[in-house]
C-alpha cells in the first residue's frame, strides 16, 4: 500500500484553496440562508494568503506544514470558521510532527483528531448540522478502511467523498444545533448546511485533483460554476 | 450595491483609519489586527474592559472605545467574529496588572475566538476573564443551541463595566457588574429592509414590500416571523410585550429603555417608536430613570429598531450616569 | 413606504412627543405650533436663539434645543416651512429683553415665513433679529435666484451663537458671528437614494440602481448632475473641490471638517468618506481642528452625505470647543 | 352688471377647497420635479381646516370671510405656499372690508391688491416661473373687463381661466427664478410650475361651479381624476 506523501498533502491543500476561492460568493449565499452570508468570503480570506504562500512555507514535514497552515487561519480568518479549521489543521499537525509520509492509518488518526479537536472547541455534536455531519463519517470511513488494508487510496477517497455528500442530504432537514444558524430556531430546517456543503464540495474536488472518477449528484455539488 | 466604498475588501480597515484620524489624542489603530485602542490604556492597576467582535454594528464595538467605556476593541470582517490572533493581541495589547475582561456577546464564531485566545493569554500569565452578553429575547433560549445572541444590550454593559472599571473596581467585582446588567437586560428587533455587506454585495434575505422580519438579528438571520408592516405603536406593542414579559419586569421597576436604530432608520422614526415605548413603561409601572434613542448597535444600512428595557437598581444607575466619551461624538 | 409610522399626518408631532418624553427636565412642547423650548428659557438678559424651518432634517432643528443651542424651535411638515403663526409664537415664546435671534435658512418658504412673523412681532415691540444662512455651493448663486440653500453649515452656526448667547453676549454681536461663521462655511452632498416623506408616501426622485445625484439639496432638490456611483474617494474629492475652491479655503487654514450623514448611510460609510476628506485637508495644508462625522442635518432615510469646510479663528474655536447639550445624546 | 356677492365668493372658497383636496397628492408630485413634493400637502392642510369651518365663518362681510380665512393659512399652511396664499387673502380682504357684495371693478382691486402683495412678500415679478405668471396676466384682463364695463361675469371668469391656463405652457420652458425650484438651476426647464397648475385649475373647477362651459387643453388640467 503507497503511502501519503507531503507532496500529496500540498496538492490537497492547494487544491482546497482553489475550492473555497472559486465558491467564494456560493459559500457566502448558502451561509445567508439562515446563517449571516460570510462564510464564503471568512474561508477565503484566509485560502487567499494560504495559497499565496503555499510555494515558501516549510515543508520539512507534514506536521510543520500544517502548523504554519492553522497560524495562516488564525490570523486571517473570522467567524467560527476560524477556530473550527484553525483548530483542524493544527491538531493534524500534532499528530503528523516531524513526518514526511504518513500510512492510511495515520492519516485516519489525523483526520481523528482533528474532528476531536473541533468537537471539543465548538462543543458540537453529530447530528447538529454542522461541517462535523461531514466530517465524522468521513472519518469512520477512513478508519475502517484503515483498520481493513485497504491499499487503493483513490477507492478511499471516492468513499469518502461518497459519505460527505450524503451528509449534504441527511441534514437538510435538521434543526441546525451549533452556530449561528441554530438561533434562529426551527427556521434553519430546510437549507443545507454550508459548512457540511463546503466539506462534500473540497472532497469532490480532491478526487478530480488525484484522478478519481466520481459523479456528484446532489444539487449544491452539481450547480457549482468551475 | 449603493454605498460609499472604494474596494470592498479594504472596507472595515478604512473606516477604521478615518475613526482614528476623528480621534488622534484619544485612540491608536492597530491595523494588523484591526484593533483600536485608547493611547492611555493600559494601566497597572486598572481592569482593561475590551470587546471584539464582527464589524457590520457600528458604533458597536470598535467606536465604543473611550474614557468610561471600552479600553479596546478588535473587529473581524463585516459580520465575522475577529480571527483567534486579532483577539488574543488585543488581549495582549491591554493586559494589566489587574486584569482583563473581555466581554463576548453571544455567537458561536466570537465566543470559540475569545476562548482560543485567552487560552494562550492564560498561558503567558495574562489575568484575563470573559463574560457572555445574550440579551436578544428573539429565539428561545434552549439546551440544545449556542443560546441567546448578544445584541444591543451590549452598550449597557459596556457602560457599566467602564464605569467600574475608571472607578479602579477588582476583575471579580466587575465581572459581577456585567452579570447584574446581563441578568436584567432583555432586548428584541425589527428590521424593514435587509442590509448589503459590501463585500457580499447583495441582500442577506430579502422583503416583501409591506414585509417586516419580527426578532430579527443583528447579522440579518431570520427573527421569530416574518409579517405584514403594521403601524408603528402596533410593532412597538408586539417588541414590548416580548421584551418586558421575559424577565419579567414589575410595575415599580426603574428602568432604562432604550430605541436603538438599525442604521437606515432615521431619527425622527425612532422617537415615533420612543413616544409609544414610553408610555407603555408608564402604563405598566415602570419608571423610566434613563432613556437612549439612537444608534447603539446597527445592522450597517439596515432600516429596522431594537427596544431594549434594562431594570436598574441605585448601583447601575450610578454607573450610566458616570462620564463617559466614545469615537462617536456630537460636539 | 418601509417606515415607522402611525397616521402620517400625525408623524412630526408624534416624534416630536417622543423627544419631549426622552428630555422631561430640558424640554417643553409645544404642539399647536409644532415648537420645542427649552423649559428654563427666555431669560431677561441673555439672547434667545431660535429657528424654525420644514421637518424631516432631524437632528435639525427641533432635536438642536438645548442649552449652548438653540432656545426653541418650531418646524412645518416634513420639508415645508412653518406655518406663520408658529413662527410667531415662537418668537413672542423666547422673547428676552436681550433680544431674540432667528436663524433662518435660505429657503423661499422659511424666509417669508419668518419675515411675516417678525413683522407681527415687532409690531409687538419684541426686540428680534433674523440672519440667513445659505453654505450649499452645489448650485450656483444669482441674482436671478433665490441664492444658496442653507444645509449642514447651519449646524455651526447654531453651535457658534448659541456658546456666544450663553456667555451674554448681545444681540448684535451674536449677529456679528453667524455672520462670519456662515462667511466661513461651505457644504455639498451627494445622494445614493431619494428619501419618502411619510405624507407623500412615494419616493421624491428616483435613481438608477448605478446613479447618485451630486450636489442633491436636502429635500430632495436636483443637484449638479446626475453621474454614476463612484468609488468613496472619487466622491470625497468631488465634494472637497466643490467646498474647498468655493472661499477658497488656504494652506495654513485651521478648520473644522464634517462629513453628515442624509439619513440612511450607516456610520461606517461616513467614516470612510472621513478618512479619505481628512487626508484631502492634510495634503491641502489645512489643519482640522474639530471634526464632526454623524448626522447633523438629514433628509429622511435618504442614503446620502455632504462634506463641510469652516474656516476658524480663535473666537470660533473657542464657541466651538464651549459644552453643550442637545435632545439627542449618547449617554 | 349683477354683482358679486358674498355667497358667490363663498361657493368660490368652497369650491378652491375641494380642488386643493382632490388633487393632493397631483399637486405635490408636480411640486416633486423641480421643487420638494410638499405643494399639495401644504395647501391641503389649510383647506382641510377653511372647508370644515367656512359654515361658521363670519360671514358679515366679503372682508371680515377672507380675513378669517387668511389667519387660518396663517395659521395652518406650511411652507412657501402659507405666506403667499395667507398675503393673497389678506390684502384681499383688506380693500373688501365691510362690502356684502363687490362689483367688478372692486373684484379686480382685490385680486390686484392680492397680487401687489403676493409680490413684495416674496419677492417675485412675472416670468420668474411662480403662480404670479398665472396670477397677473388674470388680473390684467380682469381690469380691462372691468374698465370695458363687460355685463357677462361668465365670459370675465372663462376669459381669467384661459389665461391661467395659458400660463402653463408659456412658463413650460422657463428656468424658475423664485421659489425653491429656483435653487436648482437649469433644471427646472422643462417641468410645469405647481402654483400657476394650481391656479388654473381652480379657475376651470370655478367654471364648472358657476356654470361656465370650458373644455381644458393643457395635460396637467386633463389628466386630474376628479
Ligand atoms: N460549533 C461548531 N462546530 C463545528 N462546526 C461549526 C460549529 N458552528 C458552526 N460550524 C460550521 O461553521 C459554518 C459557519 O461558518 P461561519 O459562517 O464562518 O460562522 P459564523 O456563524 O460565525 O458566521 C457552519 O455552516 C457550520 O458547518
Ligand atoms: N416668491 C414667490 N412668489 C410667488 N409664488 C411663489 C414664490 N415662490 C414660490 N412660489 C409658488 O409656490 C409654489 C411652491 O409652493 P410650496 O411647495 O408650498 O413652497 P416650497 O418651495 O416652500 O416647498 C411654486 O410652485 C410657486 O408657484
Ligand atoms: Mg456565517
Ligand atoms: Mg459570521
Ligand atoms: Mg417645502
Ligand atoms: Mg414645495
Amino acid at each position: 500500500m503507497a503511502d501519503i506523501t507531503i507532496g500529496d498533502v500540498e496538492r490537497a491543500v492547494k487544491t482546497t484553496a482553489t475550492t473555497v476561492l472559486r465558491n467564494e460568493h456560493y459559500f457566502s449565499d448558502l451561509d445567508g440562508l439562515a446563517g449571516d452570508g460570510d462564510f464564503g468570503t471568512s474561508l477565503a480570506t484566509g485560502f487567499r494568503v494560504i495559497d499565496a504562500e503555499l510555494p515558501g512555507i516549510d515543508k520539512s514535514a507534514i506536521g510543520a506544514m500544517l502548523l504554519k497552515i492553522s497560524m495562516l487561519v488564525s490570523k486571517h480568518v473570522g467567524g467560527s470558521s476560524g477556530p473550527i479549521w484553525g483548530t483542524g489543521f493544527m491538531k493534524a499537525a500534532m499528530v503528523s510532527k516531524g513526518k514526511e509520509t504518513v500510512t492510511l492509518v495515520e492519516l485516519a488518526d489525523m483526520v481523528n483528531t482533528a474532528v476531536e479537536g473541533i468537537m471539543a472547541r465548538g462543543g458540537a455534536q453529530l447530528g447538529d448540522k454542522t461541517l462535523l455531519d461531514a466530517l465524522i463519517p468521513v472519518t469512520e470511513k477512513l478508519k475502517a478502511h484503515a483498520a481493513a488494508g485497504t491499499a487503493d487510496l483513490g477507492l478511499v477517497l471516492k468513499e469518502c467523498a461518497d459519505e460527505a455528500e450524503n451528509a449534504i442530504d441527511a441534514t437538510r432537514g435538521l434543526v441546525a444545533h451549533r452556530g449561528r444558524a441554530s438561533q434562529v430556531g426551527d427556521r434553519s430546517a430546510g437549507t443545507p448546511d454550508p459548512g457540511i456543503v463546503a466539506i462534500a464540495t473540497i472532497l469532490q474536488d480532491w478526487c478530480t485533483e488525484f484522478g478519481v472518477e466520481r459523479t456528484p449528484t446532489v444539487p449544491e455539488l452539481l450547480k457549482q460554476t468551475v | 450595491m449603493k454605498k460609499f466604498v472604494n474596494d470592498p475588501a479594504n472596507f472595515v480597515p478604512e473606516f477604521m483609519k478615518g475613526v482614528v484620524l476623528a480621534n488622534p489624542d484619544l485612540l491608536e489603530f492597530v491595523p494588523e489586527f484591526q484593533m483600536i485602542k485608547r493611547k492611555d490604556r493600559p494601566v497597572a492597576d486598572k481592569v482593561s474592559v475590551i470587546q471584539g467582535s464582527g464589524s457590520g454594528h457600528e458604533p458597536a464595538h470598535v467606536m465604543a472605545v473611550g474614557p468610561g467605556m471600552l479600553d479596546g476593541a478588535c473587529q473581524g470582517a463585516v459580520f465575522a467574529a475577529p480571527p483567534v490572533d486579532a483577539c488574543y493581541e488585543t488581549i495582549k495589547a491591554l493586559a494589566s496588572d489587574a486584569g482583563v475582561l473581555v466581554l463576548v456577546n453571544n455567537y458561536q464564531g466570537d465566543r470559540m475566538a475569545w476562548e482560543t485566545a485567552i487560552e494562550l493569554a492564560e498561558a503567558e500569565d495574562i489575568k484575563v476573564k470573559s463574560f457572555i452578553i445574550n440579551d436578544d429575547v428573539a429565539v428561545k433560549d434552549s439546551l440544545y443551541t449556542v443560546g441567546r445572541r448578544g445584541v444591543a444590550g451590549n452598550f449597557f454593559v459596556i457602560k457599566a463595566c467602564g464605569a467600574a472599571a475608571a472607578q479602579g473596581k477588582s476583575l471579580d467585582e466587575i465581572l459581577a457588574i456585567a452579570e447584574k446588567v446581563n441578568n436584567n437586560v432583555r432586548t428584541m428587533g425589527v428590521a424593514l429592509t435587509s442590509c448589503i455587506p459590501p463585500a457580499k454585495g447583495t441582500t442577506i434575505f430579502d422583503l416583501g414590500d409591506d414585509e417586516m422580519e419580527v426578532g430579527v438579528g443583528i447579522h440579518g438571520e431570520p427573527g421569530r416571523r416574518r409579517e405584514k408592516i403594521h403601524p408603528a405603536n402596533q410593532i412597538v406593542d408586539e417588541l414590548f410585550d416580548a421584551v418586558a414579559q421575559d424577565i419579567p419586569y414589575k410595575s415599580g421597576d426603574r428602568v432604562a429603555l432604550m430605541v436603538n436604530g438599525l442604521g437606515g432608520t432615521p431619527i425622527s422614526e425612532l422617537y415615533v417608536l420612543y413616544a409609544h415605548a414610553h408610555e407603555r413603561c408608564e402604563q405598566a409601572g415602570y419608571t423610566v430613570v434613563r432613556n437612549y434613542v439612537g444608534e447603539y448597535c446597527t445592522s450597517l444600512e439596515m432600516a429596522g429598531a431594537s427596544l431594549t428595557l434594562l431594570k436598574l437598581d441605585s448601583e447601575l444607575e450610578a454607573y450610566l450616569a458616570a462620564p463617559a466619551e466614545v469615537a462617536v461624538r456630537i460636539f
